[in-house]
């Protein structure tokens, strides 16, 4: 942080939407909320679109030579980020259930990003 | 606590579509770059006009040739009023 | 207004970067404050200082560069984004013993916490990829 | 005179319908990379299946954990095999 | 070309299906036609999908600092490359009508296409 | 059979550059003729020899130049996407007064021609973007 740093806290919401390793805007994202976490910020994390693949239990990067991003994902609670979400709609339209997903996530609806998005400082969605 | 939602990619990427499951009512949407060819589909934009206020950037519909297509929903603005188009909202989500 | 930028695409390949700096000469030119110019992932290409472009085309790393110098913007590039890109200052570059910087000087390397610290001071944050 | 198309992009790029637009009877599809999503979808790939073998990257889909959620009509194959494929056939379609 | 080169004559199909400006994917695929016309080989070029935005008449780059791409296409035939087309449905899906497009264009439909691609000896599609 | 491959993506972004190297290697392994990589945009970007990587992760650009000397292939990074993307040669380098290359010598610079003889002299021509 740079000397004019205050001690403050924000709110900032990542809306995480693409497929893991396709692209590395799933890692970007992942990356910038557990620097706003160690500077602790209030972190919201949204899984919404492609992005509910990120989510899928079992991956294993090394089929591909890439790190596992469903690992890193946990790191997300050890960083202390516990409002994580899942976008129930996007879910349905992949025909992901449930049972298929990393432990932890909270399934919303809709309405309910919204209402994360308004109460929001900050919104990074990639 | 009203939002500008930028949208900047052609039609076929569905962002629009995936724009308003979440967007807000009074919320803004503004096209940019190949986002802008969203601007012609009049009837694609009509159910949305009620709720939100729709913008396209002039200067990325001129240079595709598509400034006279647009659609009447879509207010036709320039770099300047994006600016302050983001000072009048509380927050800016871009969709990319 | 406080602004800050964020940047995510490669010069060249997308019009977004393109976009992010002629958004950011607008908001200079409204006399709002540029907070922080963050350049990351692909973004960090856009501080490249080897660009060679022919004269008739845009050379969109000087210009970036052009801008920064003139307003004294803080502009910074990702720390983990450019090293696995190729995008060094002198420190990093002698570090590896790369020759040259391949960044330019007018953009710090640094980490995501200046991300963070944009985010926390600025009025409003907008993002181009 | 058949061809392979690969497809590397997720579905919400509607590379698969875009390729169907054009693909000829006895031609192959190859899902790789994030294109490997499109396995799942069995009622998609069901029309399909009569006129043209559909393929499916073993590695990426381990990588994504969605190996075993791939549909009958999918041959999942290695890249040693996509390299035979590729003699197989006379040229290769590559959408991304 | 390398030393080994022989004179050979090849059919190679662009396949341009980008928008213009938004990437830059449409000029690579113009910049190999245009060296595949100037190594005198047989091309095809068509536009499908979004790459039919790019033969719309009137475009102005300068109002982004850009080339305009098509007065670049207008150099297709200058390269001696007279296989242009256009892929029917890709227009009537964007509302776009025969009026609004640039002169030297062969509208056909997918079948058309089809058979393009089936002579073709490399297909470059982007 | 004779192989080419055109790359257009740059490393890290996509895995499309990643999915190309190990294809490569599959060609060779096979006894396959590799007759010339091409790498056109972004895809220069594969043949920087200024990146840093941490050692628990991929260093994609240093694979290829492994590869590439290793089988003595063939490879060809565009001049004119290399050039507006400070991807240069020793030569370009001095001629423009920017420092040591940031192009690895495995790789020539050079023009579409190369991709156009490729397309021409190979069986199979295989793109990955």
């Amino acid at each position: 942080m740079t000397e004019n740093s205050k001690p403050q806290k924000s709110r900032i919401t990542f809306i995480s939407r693409a497929a893991p390793y396709g692209q590395n805007k799933a890692n970007l994202c992942l990356d910038m909320a557990l620097a706003s976490a160690v500077f602790e910020q209030d972190v919201n994390y949204i899984f919404f679109g492609d992005g509910v693949y990120q989510i899928l239990k079992g991956q294993d990067g090394s089929a591909i030579e890439s790190k596992t991003l469903g690992n890193a994902l946990e790191t997300l609670e050890l960083y202390g980020i516990e409002k994580i979400y899942a976008d129930r709609q996007s879910l349905e339209e992949r025909d992901i259930s449930e049972s298929e997903l990393l432990s932890g996530m909270q399934i919303v609806d809709s309405d309910s990003i919204t209402k994360i998005i308004e109460s929001s400082d900050t919104v990074f969605n990639l | 606590m009203s939002c500008l939602h930028t949208i900047s990619k052609s039609p076929g990427t569905q962002l629009l579509e995936s724009c308003l499951k979440i967007i807000a009512s009074g919320d803004a949407i503004l096209f940019i770059e190949d986002g802008t060819y969203y601007a012609n589909s009049a009837r694609k934009l009509e159910a949305i006009d009620k709720a939100c206020k729709i913008y396209g950037l002039r200067e990325d519909m001129l240079a595709r040739a598509i400034l006279t297509k647009a659609a009447d929903s879509v207010e036709l603005i320039d770099t300047a009023r994006f600016v302050k188009l983001c000072c009048e909202h509380d927050k800016i989500v871009s969709w990319f | 207004m406080k602004f800050s930028i964020v940047i995510y695409a490669a010069p060249y390949s997308s019009e977004a970067a393109h976009s992010a700096l002629r958004f950011a000469r607008s908001v200079i030119d409204q006399g709002h404050e540029l907070y922080r110019l963050f350049f990351f992932g692909d973004g960090v290409h856009n501080a490249s200082q080897l660009a060679v472009v022919a004269q008739d085309e845009n050379n969109l790393q000087q210009q970036w560069n052009d801008l920064i110098e003139k307003h004294g913007i803080d502009s910074v590039i990702c720390v983990s984004s450019a090293l696995r890109r190729g995008v060094l200052n002198q420190t990093e570059a002698n570090r590896h013993d790369l020759g040259t910087a391949s960044a330019y000087t007018s953009s710090e390397v640094a980490g995501l916490g200046q991300l963070v610290d944009a985010a926390i001071h600025s009025d409003r944050l907008v993002n181009f990829g």
